[in-house]
């Protein structure tokens, strides 16, 4: 499965919905939607990875590259999961301690930074 | 000799090819369903590795993947033709390649147990193996 | 050179990972699905075909396949290592190996349009191709 | 997927229901599965097709001989298949010719040799 990326906004928070496989082939397409984002001013994302079947070290590294990106906004990024073999590869990556992390998307969109 | 082996030119696309390569031979050989998600991802992310060193060097040969059965356990070798390909750290190098390839040796990693990762000046050399039941 | 390159060891079971990477290469490629249906099949023959030829030589080296990306068309060869191995008419043989391999090239005849199938005391080689459109 | 074969048996037929891919790696399975059948004493064999994923020329040599071993012994082998993609292999390779190929299994039970 390719990679489908669909985008909404709730409040201040812009909910980016991924879904498929992220890597990478595929990641260079997030890498754009997530850059251009910022560029129009969404500084603080959600990104909901429910629908994401698999996810490999280039995904994570467009995704650290989004933090980093909307922080020197003063921005946040947030993820959404909560599949297992998902969370695995953040966990030994160490990355749980760089990206909070939420169950739900409404959970995400509640926190405040 | 290798079971199945595979070459393909160094581009995104074929790192798909390898990932479905390898379940399909490794699901065959009696590697655990149970492991089979984690065997992909450790593939695909050697093979993207490879990709990149590729890439970074301007290599046009292929990239290697061998899968090889044995009595126990099932193999999956990756090869490039990168120089001296063992990662080496950088000091606060903003730069996303190099960030990622580590990323990628941490997840291989994370998820293999038996692991050898070797390099010299022909190229690099990733060795993962997992158990096999023999396929009834 | 080829855009991917697999080679397995002469056994039955590795000829459904030829279809299977065959298949993914070639949808990746452009070739129409409609199409992918008989890629396999042809593929898969050509693959029994080469593997047929290496058992009852004794033969332990590999069956190759390439697959190559062109500008308009997808292309298969399929290489085999068997001495002279293109089919003799044999008179009311009833060896059902012989047999096979006389249904399996009918196969590949009525499937392929763009086929060419040569050998030499080097072994056989069956080339097949498919009209693709760039990928989106 | 893997070959899967059953067998039930209508009045003097016998029914072999296959599924699956029939090819180089499983056809073995089909012909032993005929040989035994004819070799019990089962000379009539409706064999059907309709669950069939991937037939190869593999497969079409272990129903040929199988048509040979029943007609020895004065038998019959019957198909049943609707698939176009299946049936195309027969038409190329010109089996049609040779075998009965009916729509469902009761009409090729009902069929007299
Ligand atoms: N090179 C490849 N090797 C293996 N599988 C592939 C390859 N390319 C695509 N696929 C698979 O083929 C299917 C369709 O590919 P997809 O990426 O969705 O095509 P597209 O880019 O045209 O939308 C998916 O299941 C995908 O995993
Ligand atoms: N070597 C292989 N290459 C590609 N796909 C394969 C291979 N072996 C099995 N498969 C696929 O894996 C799945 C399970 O294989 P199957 O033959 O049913 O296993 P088993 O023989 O254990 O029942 C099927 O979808 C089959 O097509």
């Amino acid at each position: 499965m390719d990679l489908s990326l669909s985008t909404r906004t709730v409040g201040d928070r812009t909910v980016v919905e991924v879904g498929g496989e992220i890597d990478v082939y595929t990641a260079p397409k997030l890498r754009e939607q997530l850059v251009e984002l910022v560029n129009e001013g969404n500084h603080h994302l959600v990104v909901d990875m429910e629908r994401v079947d698999f996810l490999d070290s280039t995904g994570l590294g467009v995704l650290v590259g989004g933090l980093k990106r909307v922080r020197a906004q003063e921005g946040s990024l947030r993820l959404v999961c909560n599949q297992e073999r998902i969370l695995k590869i953040f966990r030994i990556t160490g990355l749980t301690k760089v990206f909070p992390i939420h169950d739900s998307v409404d959970e995400a969109v509640a926190a405040s930074d | 000799m290798a079971t199945v082996d595979l070459r393909f030119s160094a581009s995104p696309e074929h790192v798909r090819t390898a990932r479905l390569v390898a379940a399909a031979v490794a699901r065959r050989a009696g590697v655990d369903e149970s492991v089979l998600d984690e065997l992909r991802l450790a593939v695909g992310e050697a093979c993207t590795r490879a990709v990149g060193l590729h890439k970074l060097h301007g290599l046009r040969t292929p990239v290697r993947v061998s899968l090889t059965e044995g009595e126990k356990t099932f193999s999956i070798e990756v090869g490039d033709d990168a120089p001296g390909s063992v990662p080496q750290q950088r000091d606060g190098d903003d730069d996303a390649g190099e960030e990622t390839d580590e990323l990628g040796l941490a997840v291989i990693s994370g998820l293999v147990d038996d692991l050898e990762v070797a390099a010299d000046a022909e190229g690099g050399r990733i060795r993962m193996s997992w158990p096999a039941a023999a396929a009834v």
